[in-house]
């Protein structure tokens, strides 16, 4: 055994300047091997490893999944520019690397997402409405996990992996037939918090799919700041598989995440599925990607929109005819009506839900701050009765204007 | 509602026979006890299983209750804390064990941005009932990074219940009802102590997890303490006795929340305090004491609070640490300062 | 050796020209002549290249210094720190942001126990001239953890310093001073101020790092702040002061050290004091502030040293942080409440 | 590209039950392929890629290292046990990796090692006194790192091998011709930091050699309980070599490792090695490990112990006569001499060292805290003057007695 033959993603580049250029850092665009069924041009493909037989009504729901999803996200930006939300963060370009995971999970698997799985929650009946709390800022999430089996947004990047992990070893002690899968970035990868997700969910044989969305960007980082080999590869390290498919093909994805929740659940453990996808927009609302990336990189993904060939497939194939688009972009215009109606009217909580639920056994001092939290209050009700008209700045109205 | 130590201890007394055991026995029994009380509860961390933990306080316990309820990590805090959340999410109660203060540090994303702040995100839909226990403090010459007394770093975090036991009885109930609380405490275990005896009362009720007792009854000053300085100040109100001074001495208990009712009261019949604790003093836990009781018995103080504790330097190496440690004389020497006043 | 603000002003216009700008230009300016000065320093962190940070702090840096002074890193911020230790230890000065105070706590293990502990572990004979940036605070209506005030939990660290600039000129000068200080220094920027202007005085001789201020001069209150609730403060005095009454506004500048004689002068001439912060009260730097003052100025203390701060509650959601916040009434409240002692 | 094709270290076990058992872990005491230039009899074996043509003065050289080293520890071992030493972790039985390793590195490499590398600081001319300081307590380590390029001992495991990637960032910087070497164990190697240390220094391509002891026990924990596959392997996944060794063949290790640094040294990157040895000892000297392995496992690895193999081989070439072995017997007895006196004159430090270098440029509180414990200190001198024999309990010798 030579040096040489240990090593993965072949040579690194040979001469070090005084540079901290990462070497050996694949080039930009190209795309390694990856699992495919659908071709960017709407062709169907067979793969050796991974084969899928849909039925119409299944690639016509797939479709129209990934419709919605794009219209909800739409909304939710156009929805942030009219300050009706504080952020968003758009999936645009990953509907498929969400729907196609989304739709392989069973119900009584389980979902920790990061903060941008707009799709997959869609895929799990989550309301969109209550996707848009917390970037609206009325509250950190809130809905109830347990109800669809999908995890709060997690902010802080890889925490979640961990997450998973133990709910998937709990899984495992009660012998539940089901599978965790649990959602990172490219960017994320780099956190220890993965890489020590990836050793207890190997140490203890955990039925939890890592499912990493490499969107190739972390805001304005290329994964080449993060890896430089595909960040699939890194599984073999820890003794379990990865794959890579292709993220903007809604048919490998799901095929291979079906197989992999399968791998998972049976009983063999952890499972890495690279989606190789692209984030077509800014990171959030508040970024300007026109900073980091060209025109020319966006321009050659949107050749591969995952929208766009499902439809070249299906329109070719004659499973989807003018009654079910025009159908499709009324649901479509009902959901984006929906969202906007549903997040004006989003009431804001009331300034004491503050003190509501730090703990779950209470706590005195919370219960002292609320208190006088709410003394303090009901003595502006006093004073701006009191005080009425009479511009004093202790007024509610002052308070709020001039205080922050 | 002020309880004092002998009080307790007769409560317990009347309710039941008391056994005598050291504290890391008392805290051994406490999670057996756990173990066979509840299916959901876990053991997780380094060491904790075959080994009975490098502190022997899960000895025999991974015998009796397997692998499956006993577990040996990979020697990660983070992942230890963070999978703990996860089998917390999914109904177990983990009690993790973290192997000595200073290596809570590399888990402390996790306790604080995610096990303390779920129950709030999710507006209370998940509940967190994990309890970190962390031998803490010095005095065991040992090398660095095993004296360390972080705990003002976990009571500044809202979500987190920070609670430390000074005696055979108090670790054993407090770790009890740690275990039974829905949100996520931080055990502090002062591993000075561990081998010190006490009566344990097992068929007690006990006293509130988050209430303060007086230890020691007296009249002239209150000296608060908790964890491992509470025995400090016990012997230095006796030091004191024979000086003919009447030191009250407040064993805390509870650092999140603090019973601030008991040390008020306390300090409105004595008229001074001094609080000891091992930790740098600087942003330390008497700082809160000090400002808050300041604050409620303003005019009741005949002398500011003082506080005898840790330096602002890295904890010492252990040739140094006698020096280090607030004893008996520097409590007494601050004592001494307060009445002067 | 009290310096109120409108004396360094002075200062600084007599020894040179001032130019208004932000406190985020300000700050770019001082990491650019940094990096001019001193070829050892080097730039870290996530998207501070190419884009020049989320806010910009780094701006024109990458295109200027290069990928080799201006570094991009992987997205880990233990490791971020932990390479930082690396570089300082082979003579390197490196310059860490991180990118908003929720996301510093994956590398707290490294600041604290590394960080802070390698000087004192060599016994002297290493250096760690680290600066870690973070930009801290709420107001600019954010989702989690991008609201954060964890200065107490790195103030209480021995071996590191602690500092939050309030103002542009203080922005520029005490950057500058954090790179050329040998010791690892946390830098809390007050992010909701970035785009507030201030004059800078780039020839003038500047206040010293720890050196607190008396930002308005006042005679019977004292109101100390530091980093964005200085702004409130000095809000807070020109009300009061339409009322009659003259608050003094100290400017703390520095959290560790504190330079608690400006503080102590002024509350011995004032006889009251007030702290705010946007930190939680409990176990957060105005208890430091009052044990220490309150056992410094016992006698001239009319009244105790009241705190107003933030709840113990995780950061509210965005709706939720004007109520949270600390605002003007907030801290007149508390203005009243000292003075009716 | 099949889900398998991707496994690496084998298919894990089928069927899950209850347990968190991990599935996969190799058999105990079985070696996988390993770089081995040197039997545990004694035989001198080539290996294709690594190959070493020490000279007799080398190889006598490389023995004497290895039973100086295993005597200042068994030294150390005594003075524990007489109460000189607070503490030691033994190296018992990982001479060859540390001295093979360490004698592959050049005087412009710089080394971070844990806390049980003193065959390796011993190899860059390290006091062995100065190890000491930290297990009696009167210093955390003390030494200068700059002298010989040895870093100071790191007990928070894995939290070196990124200081070690930031070093070998600046040695890129600078163009330096040298490398790091940071050191780990096999139960660090579960730390998110070593994976940040790896994923930095393959972006940077920073010039580190991350060598991994496995000495097969974390404390009671077999390496089963962090890695289901050797440890080697986790590199590829970050985009670098691995390779393992036989960490008990002195020969092997300096062959490897002189490879791994002159693959970091040519601007090749990093690279994982992974020494295979055992720890024949306790973790430290307050461990049992009766408690958790047992005795035929210790005696299987006596027979490989990597000095007498040397011996044997040396002893067989006739290139060690009786006269070399007298001397190394008595040089021994003189180091082990050295040590115990050095220990035992040892000073303790004043209490006044607690205030020293906290910080490089001063802190006010500290210099107020210094002046209050100083004065503190003088009050009792004063008190201890005027109530002599007064048995008051304030004297220096009652607060030593009884206030801890
Ligand atoms: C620990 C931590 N550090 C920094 C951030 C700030 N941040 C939010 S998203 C992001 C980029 C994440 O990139 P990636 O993991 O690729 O996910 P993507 O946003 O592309 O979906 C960063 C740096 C964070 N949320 N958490
Ligand atoms: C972060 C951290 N957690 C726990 C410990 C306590 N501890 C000290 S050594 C050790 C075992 C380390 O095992 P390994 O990495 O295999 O090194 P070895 O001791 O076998 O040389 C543990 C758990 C520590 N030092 N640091
Ligand atoms: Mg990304
Ligand atoms: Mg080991």
């Amino acid at each position: 055994m030579s040096v040489k033959s240990t090593a993965a993603g072949g040579p690194p580049a040979k001469g070090r300047g005084r540079t901290t250029r990462a070497a050996g850092a694949k080039r930009r665009g190209e795309e390694p091997e990856l699992v495919q069924l659908l071709t960017p041009q709407g062709e169907r493909v067979e793969h050796s490893g991974y084969s899928l037989d849909p039925t119409p009504d299944e690639l016509r729901g797939l479709y129209r999944d990934m419709v919605l999803t794009r219209r909800f996200d739409a909304e939710a930006i156009t929805l942030q520019r009219q300050g009706e939300l504080g952020l968003w963060a758009s999936l645009l370009g990953q509907e498929a690397a969400q729907i196609g995971s989304g739709r392989a999970t069973r119900p009584a698997d389980y979902i920790f997402p990061t903060y941008r799985e707009h799709g997959v929650a869609w895929t799990r009946d989550v309301d969109p409405l209550n996707l848009l709390g917390m970037f609206r800022g009325v509250n950190n999430g809130g809905w109830d996990p347990a109800e669809n089996h999908f995890h709060l947004y997690t902010i802080v990047i890889g925490s979640q992996t961990l997450h998973g992990t133990g709910y998937a070893m709990g899984l495992a002690k009660d012998g539940a037939d089901a599978a965790v899968i649990a959602y990172f970035g490219d960017g994320a990868s780099s956190q220890g918090d993965v890489a020590e997700a990836f050793t207890f969910a190997a140490v203890y044989n955990a039925p939890v799919v890592f499912f990493c969305q490499n969107n190739q960007w972390a805001i304005s980082e290329p994964t080449e700041k993060q890896s430089r080999v595909p960040i699939y590869q890194r599984a073999a390290g820890f003794g379990f598989p990865g794959v890579r498919v292709d993220g903007n093909d809604v048919l490998a994805v799901l095929a291979v995440t079906r197989a992999a929740l399968e791998h998972a659940r049976s009983g063999q453990g952890p499972m890495l599925v690279e989606a190789f996808t692209y984030r077509m927009g800014a990171h959030t609302t508040t970024d300007d990607p026109t900073r980091y990336r060209s025109d020319e990189e966006r321009e050659e993904w949107a050749s591969k929109d995952p929208i766009a060939r499902l439809r070249t497939y299906l329109d070719k194939e004659g499973l989807a005819d003018e009654d079910f688009h025009a159908e499709l972009a009324a649901e479509s215009d009902a959901l984006a009506k929906r969202v906007r109606d549903g997040v004006r009217a989003m009431p804001d909580p009331g300034p004491m839900a503050m003190f509501d639920h730090v703990y779950a056994d209470g706590h005195a001092l919370v219960d002292e701050e609320r208190a006088q939290f709410a003394a303090y209050q009901a003595s502006f009700a006093d004073s701006a009765d009191s005080a009425e008209g009479s511009g004093a700045s202790r007024t509610p109205a002052a308070a709020h204007g001039k205080g922050h | 509602m002020t309880q004092t130590a002998t009080q307790a201890t007769q409560a317990a007394r009347s309710s039941g026979a008391t056994t005598s055991m050291p504290i890391a026995k008392a805290l051994n029994e406490s999670l057996r006890k756990a173990l066979e009380n509840d299916p959901k509860v876990l053991i997780m961390g380094e060491d904790v299983g075959r080994l009975g933990g490098v502190f022997r306080i899960t000895d025999g316990l991974y015998k009796d209750f397997g692998e499956d309820r006993v577990i040996d990590t990979p020697l990660a805090e983070s992942g230890i804390v963070g999978t703990a959340v996860g089998l917390a999410l999914r109904g177990y109660r983990p009690v993790v064990e973290i192997q000595f203060d200073g290596f809570v540090f590399p888990a402390y994303d996790q306790i604080v941005t995610q096990l303390a702040k779920m129950h709030a995100r999710a507006l209370g839909k998940v509940r967190m009932p994990v309890v970190v226990r962390i031998p803490y403090g010095g005095g065991i010459g040992a090398v660095e990074h095993h004296s360390e007394s972080p705990e003002a770093l976990f009571a500044h975090v809202a979500g987190l219940k920070v609670v430390s036991p000074s005696n055979a009885n108090d670790a054993y109930w407090m770790l009890q009802q740690a275990i039974e609380c829905d949100d996520p405490v931080i055990f502090f275990e002062p591993k000075r102590r561990y081998w010190d005896k006490g009566e344990v009362a097992v068929d007690a009720v006990p006293t509130g997890l988050h209430q303060a007792v007086v230890a020691q009854p007296g009249t002239d000053l209150t000296l608060v303490a908790y964890g491992p300085m509470v025995k400090v100040c016990l012997e230095a109100a006796a030091a004191a006795a024979n000086e003919g001074r009447s030191l009250e001495v407040v064993d805390l208990r509870s650092l999140s929340p603090i019973d601030f009712d008991t040390v008020q009261a306390s300090v409105e019949k004595t008229g001074r305090l001094v609080v000891v604790h091992e930790a740098p003093v600087f942003y330390g836990a008497g700082a809160e004491i000090a400002a808050r009781i300041t604050e409620r018995s303003f005019y009741h103080l005949e002398a500011p609070v003082l506080r005898v504790g840790g330096f602002h330097s890295p904890y010492p190496p252990a040739r140094l640490e006698e020096e280090y440690l607030p004893g008996l004389d520097r409590v007494l020497d601050a004592v001494d300062r307060s009445l002067a006043f």
